[in-house]
Order: structure tokens, then C-alpha cells, then sequence
């Protein structure tokens, strides 16, 4: 037997946000939240080759000699190599890049998942990281 | 003498990386970790005492096995052996997976026939999403994991994502094809991820404690109503990542409808998420 | 405004790389081809007055865009370019094929919420399948295809292939995508593959033209009854390598019950082949 | 409305098929019908990424100057690598070669499909060709 499950209605959107990651994506709308979908996906392709090839120490160390011309190799667009060079992680994101490719880069500069999320969210990363372990953001 | 495959237990479980990397580093009595580790002992005491003669592990890639330029919807691994990949510091220090194409080829030929259009991967290297799993049930591997293991991928991080209720139907044919296995083994079955998180957009580090009490209250009593979700609502209220909770329904339904529940967890926070373990029986008397 | 997309035709033809290869070296009045090519200008002549906005092209790649380490049963490509493969020869020189994504997009999320588990190409390099169809429909397509196009991928070479049942319902609900589709679009769908062949084995050069007139006959009046085929069949009536039309029914499932025949032709032998056309109206009057 | 469609009954086996292509695979059994299934894919997945290498005329190049360290770079099996080095044609399909993988290197030969034809059912590429002409076989 099946029965309905209880979910909220949908919530408002977040007050206050200060970054910029598109509140809404492809087909679903849940407000703050980034929608990875086909044509992120699509606008992200280069992009998030690029931060996957960072599973090999050769290509991190190439990489780290030279950032753009890394950049140029993967046929960024001239926006998302500036994201890249300027760890502009919000924009990594608005750009195509999947949070899961991304927080590789951050992985390379010694940078947390708390870490990301606090920019994401303009806080520290302490900051963040003490509202996690107070159960969580809501919203 | 034919036999008959049975799945013996069903364990759903968080992949967090960092709850691999605790248990890597000898973390596990930090304060921040220690009711997590205190949390999975009983789980794990009953699963020593219950070891299947091979694990299906349904589990989604993080940038490490697959590249974003071919993405299916379902996979299934068929290979005999799958190292554990190099996620960009070095592969985690755990015995690579060995797998039993012979199973795997089964159950993908059974699917088709039942209308999953599985993609087959011949290679693979698994992630976290896997391994992380494992060690949750067995934190000292040794040399080997205890039994060989299928791999069966979903894609649950480019949109759109199967739905819920076709996750469950994948598990409930699962649940057939094992049945129709010819051979007297037992199995045991991983649904993993979530539970609820989120980890980029100003929504960043959303968790939801009353959502994911109710998931691990219906996936034991009433897995249909969770099916029932749409994709819209389980983001909503799991966050853009804990969608992945999905793919515990293809445990679930690959378990009888009844099945009696040996212990669960819920922690928070491990990373940026809310970790939680379900671990069932499977041999439980049907009602009458 | 809001539109309708709408298909327009569906053609049916084998894609043999060697009718791709009579046409590049300049061997259509050879009369060895001559008959083949004959066969073919009724239904080029019609296509040329009825060019739609996108053609949906189902067919399977041969060693040369995908590899066997991951074997999708169903694929769509989402890209917006398509480089024509180099199949170990040079490639052939006719234009790169130009995609539409949103439409691709769209079908997949149709697809994906009616249960169907497609694999999303992102990238994919297209190979004489899709490529030779192309040029059965458009000979001199000078600097570009007619039409963008959207490429679906079938597993044909490994089994277990998807069964024609469920290539039948594929085509169904992809009409159904189609129908749903907020633009104003005229759509010409592109089934390939077959007729009867087999190119390896003690059978090697089995034709079976009884099967093969069957087939031609079903699939304008009564496809629901090829659906009916089990692979073995398929295998024993139309070769190890004919069992591919079932991507006819994929198209076939996409157009409405009732179907115009506007011409069909049968040839052989194209290379190991024998070689079908059927191209079909669309907009044919319903029934009362 | 749906209609049964006739089919033939199975066939009787070919008669003095003078090759050794394995005559049933996987659940299916269809006589002189080589199937490609899960378990001939995995004996042959490596045999097929090396022959599916031959789409780039630098591994071809490189295969010819020296074929036996080709198949050891792609870590074929010995009698993989023998069969490719003796153009043993049924041999590669027994040991797991796809046909769509294995035609690439009868085209390195300058090979025709019938002339793979001829091989795999005792004849001449002139006399497997005749027999299409004349309709193809029937079996
Ligand atoms: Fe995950
Ligand atoms: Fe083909």
C-alpha cells in the first residue's frame, strides 16, 4: 500500500543571497539551488574536462606551470578561463561547471567543500562550517 | 543441481568521501566523527555474521570513472576486476574490486528483456560512490573486499535524472533477475548516497532532518510512496545532490516488500551532508 | 506563439558503407549499382520537394565513434556539431553533420520521464550509419546536409540487443516527444540499417529475400506484428548482422498507424547486403 | 491490429561447413551464427581496442613495422596475438573479435568483406561473390 508522502510546499525564495549562481535551471525551479542540466551541461563541456583532467598529477603540474595556456589547451571560453585563473568558484559554476569537477581545482589549492560553500553562500568557512554542524543550513 | 539466488540483506548507506578519508586517516574516535563510527557497529557487527557470496553496489561516478561526454542513465559493470581510481590525490589505500561477470551478464540480459535499456561498461574504475560503501560494512578489508561485487551505475548529477518511481521498478526487476539466477548464491545489495545535502548555490550546505527521517522511516515500511516523488520535490527537499537518494529505492525494490529492519543512523554533519545507514534483513517471515 | 512539431516522413534504408563509397568514387551507372541507385531517385526526387526543419537519424555505430568498453543500448547525441569519423580510410568527404540541441534535449528529457534509459552523447564522432543514409536521402549535399539532425544511437553488435518490442515502443514514445515539442517544426525521422545479412560464420552471406519482402510489407501495414520478433528470429530469418531493422521500427513507432507508402525498393546484393529503401508520408489522411 | 508473422522453423544445421566459427553463442543457438554476446565481448575487448586502434594511420603505421609488439602493447592474449599475426580471419572471430572491428584490418590488407566471406565458408572471394550475385546463401 502506498501512501502520500508529506512533502512542504515550495519555499521562498532565499533572502539575502549574495552570490550570484542562477537561482533557477532548465525545467526545475527550487530558488538557490543550481540545476545541472543539459545545457549547463552542454556550456560546461570543456570546462569541466579540464578540472577532470586533474585526476593525473602530470596534468595538475602542467596545469600549475601555466594556467591559461592549460586553459587554451581545453578551448575554454575567454570567461571561464578567467574563472579558472581568478578561482572565481561562483562563476565556475554559472559557467557549466558541475560542483563534483569543480571542487577538483579546489582539491589542487588545498580548499575544503566548507570552504566552497561558504563563498558560495558569503560566509567564512568557519562560519559555514559552524552552521553545518549546528544541523544544517534550511532554506 | 540448479539453485536459486536470494538476496540475503539490503544495506543503504551515505558515500560521503570524507567519511573514507576518516577511516583512512584513524579518525574515527575524533569527536567530530566518532558517533558516526559508533553509529555503523551494530550494522557491521550483523553483517560479519551475514556475508554474502557476492554484492550488487548501486552507486553514481564523481568525475573519476566517467567523463560528462557520455552520461546513461543506468550502467552496469560486467568486468571481472575494477581498480579503484585516482580521484586527483591518489587512489584510497583499499583493495581493488574484483566482480563476477557471470552475474553481471545475467542480470543485464534479464534487464533488457525487461525493458532497461542498460548502458554495459566492460571498464571501469569506481570512485568513492563505491568504495566508500564497502568500507562503511567492512572497515578492515585486508587484502580483499568479502565477495566479489556488480557495480550498477546511475546518473543522478546531470539533469534528467531517472526518476524515482523508474528507479524503483529497476530495482523490483532487479529483485527478479536475481531470483532467476541459476545459481545457489546469496546476495547482498548497496543503495547509496545522501542523504540530504547541497553543496553549491546559495542554498549551499542545506540539510534536511525531518525529510530524511521520513525517507529512512518509508524506505524500511513504504518505499512506493518515496517513488512517488518527483524530481522537482526530492531536490527541494534533499537538496540539488541529495537527489541521489534515489538510488536506495533500487535496493529497496529489489527486497521483498516486507523486510525487518536490523539497525539505522542518522548523523550530521559528515563534509556537507547528512549521513545515514539502513541496513535490513531480507529472510524475514512474509505475513500470512 | 507556441507550435507543433510535427514528422513529416520516415525513410527506411540500409547503410552500407559501400553504397556510400559506389557514390563518393563516382560507380552509380556501374551495373553492378546501377539498379540500386535507379531504385533510389522516385524517393530522392519526393525528398527534395519535401525538406523538413530536422531529421532524426536511428542508426548504430561500427567500431568507429564508440569503443565496446561501454556499450549503451539506447544513445541520443546533444551536441551541436558531429565530425564525420575517420573509419581507418580518411573520412568520407562529405559535410560534418550540424545538431540541435534543444530539440536533442527535449527528446531526451521526454524519453528519460516515459522510462526510456538513454545514454547522452555530448560528444560523438558519426560514422558511415548515419552518414550513408544521409547521402541515400541527399546525394549532392554540396557544403551541408539539408537539415540539422539528431542522432539516436542502438546497440545492434552486442547482445543482449534491445528487443524489437522495445524499439517499436522507443518510436512510439519518441512521436509522442515530437508531438510535444512547443516549436514549429516539420521532422523527418530516418530508420537505418539491413535488410538481411550476416557477415561472419559458416553462414556468411546468408540473404534472405522471403524474409526481407515480409519485412518491407510489415512495416508500412502491420509493424506491431515485427515487434512481435524475438531476437533469434531476427538472428535466423535475417542474419546475425540483419537483426539491425529493428531500427526500423524505431522510426516506424514514431509515425502515425496509418502511413502512405510513397515508394520502396529492393536491391541486392550491396556489398554482403541486400539493401531496402521505404519512404513513407506522413500526413497521409486518417482513417474515419 | 497485430498479426503473427510466419517464420521459418529452425534451420537444420549447414552441412560440411569446412570452418570452425564457434556454431552457437550466448542463450541464442542459430547454426553457423557467430553471436557477439557478453561473454565473446569480454575475451575479446582487448583484441577489439586494438583493431578499433586502426582508425589512425600513425597506429597502423606502427602496427606494421612491428605486429607482435602491437598486440603486446595492447596486451592480447598469445593466440589473439597469433591469429592477428597469421590472418588466421576465423580464429579472430573465435577469439572474440567483433567483425566490424576485425574487417578494419582485413582493410589494412586491402581485404573486401567477401573476401572475408570466402574464408569464413571455404570458398574464393570470386565464388562467395557469385553466390551473392546469384541471391545470396541460404542456410
Ligand atoms: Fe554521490
Ligand atoms: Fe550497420
Amino acid at each position: 500500500m502506498t501512501t502520500a508522502v508529506a512533502v512542504a510546499p515550495p519555499s521562498p525564495p532565499i533572502k539575502g543571497s549574495p552570490m550570484s549562481t542562477n537561482e533557477t535551471g532548465g525545467r526545475l525551479n527550487v530558488p538557490g539551488t543550481p540545476i545541472f542540466d543539459g545545457q549547463t551541461s552542454r556550456r560546461g563541456l570543456r570546462l569541466n574536462k579540464m578540472l577532470m583532467s586533474f585526476r593525473s598529477a602530470e596534468n595538475r603540474e602542467r596545469f600549475s606551470a601555466d594556467e591559461a595556456a592549460y586553459c587554451a589547451e581545453f578551448q575554454l571560453a575567454p570567461e571561464q578561463t578567467q574563472a579558472v585563473l581568478d578561482r572565481d568558484w561562483t562563476a565556475m559554476i554559472d559557467l557549466g561547471g558541475s560542483i563534483f569537477y569543480v571542487y577538483k581545482l579546489a582539491m589542487m589549492d588545498g580548499r575544503s567543500m566548507q570552504y566552497l560553500g561558504g563563498v558560495f553562500t558569503g560566509m567564512t568557512e568557519e562560519e559555514f562550517l559552524a552552521e553545518l554542524r549546528a544541523g544544517g543550513r534550511r532554506g | 543441481m540448479a539453485g536459486v539466488a536470494e538476496v540475503i540483506w539490503g544495506l543503504a548507506t551515505s558515500h560521503v568521501p570524507s567519511i573514507g578519508a576518516a577511516m583512512d586517516r584513524g579518525k574515527t574516535e575524533d569527536p567530530n566523527w566518532k558517533d558516526l563510527f559508533d553509529g555503523y557497529a551494530p550494522a557491521r557487527q550483523w553483517l560479519a555474521q551475514h556475508e554474502p557470496d557476492v554484492a550488487i553496489v548501486v552507486y553514481n561516478d564523481h568525475a573519476n570513472g566517467l567523463d560528462l561526454d557520455i552520461v546513461p542513465t543506468f550502467g552496469i559493470g560486467t568486468a571481472d576486476h575494477y581498480r579503484v581510481a585516482d580521484e586527483g590525490y591518489g587512489p584510497r589505500q583499499v583493495p581493488d574490486v574484483i566482480g563476477d561477470p557471470d552475474l553481471s551478464l545475467h542480470l543485464l540480459e534479464s534487464l533488457v528483456d525487461e525493458n532497461f535499456d542498460l548502458t554495459v561498461f566492460q571498464e571501469l574504475e569506481v570512485d568513492h560512490g563505491l568504495t566508500v560503501p564497502l568500507s562503511v560494512w567492512t572497515p578492515d578489508p585486508g587484502d580483499a573486499w568479502p565477495c566479489p561485487v556488480v557495480p550498477i551505475l546511475v546518473n543522478v548529477i546531470q539533469y534528467p535524472q531517472p526518476t524515482a518511481a523508474r528507479c524503483y521498478a529497476l530495482g523490483q526487476a532487479l529483485g527478479r533477475a536475481i531470483r532467476s539466477y541459476g545459481e545457489d548464491v546469496t546476495v547482498g545489495i548497496l543503495g547509496t548516497g545522501g542523504m540530504s545535502h547541497q553543496l553549491a548555490g546559495a542554498r549551499a550546505g542545506f540539510i534536511n532532518p525531518e525529510f530524511d527521517a521520513m525517507w529512512l522511516e518509508k524506505i524500511h515500511t513504504d518505499p512506493a510512496a518515496l517513488a512517488a516523488l518527483s524530481r522537482e520535490e526530492l531536490i527541494r527537499e534533499a537538496g540539488s545532490e541529495g537527489i541521489e537518494l534515489i538510488m536506495w529505492l533500487i535496493m529497496r525494490g529489489a527486497m521483498a516488500d516486507e523486510v525487518t529492519k536490523v539497525h539505522s543512523h542518522y548523523f550530521l554533519p559528515a563534509s556537507n551532508t547528512a549521513a545515514g545507514i539502513a541496513l535490513f534483513d531480507n529472510r524475514a517471515p512474509q505475513p500470512a
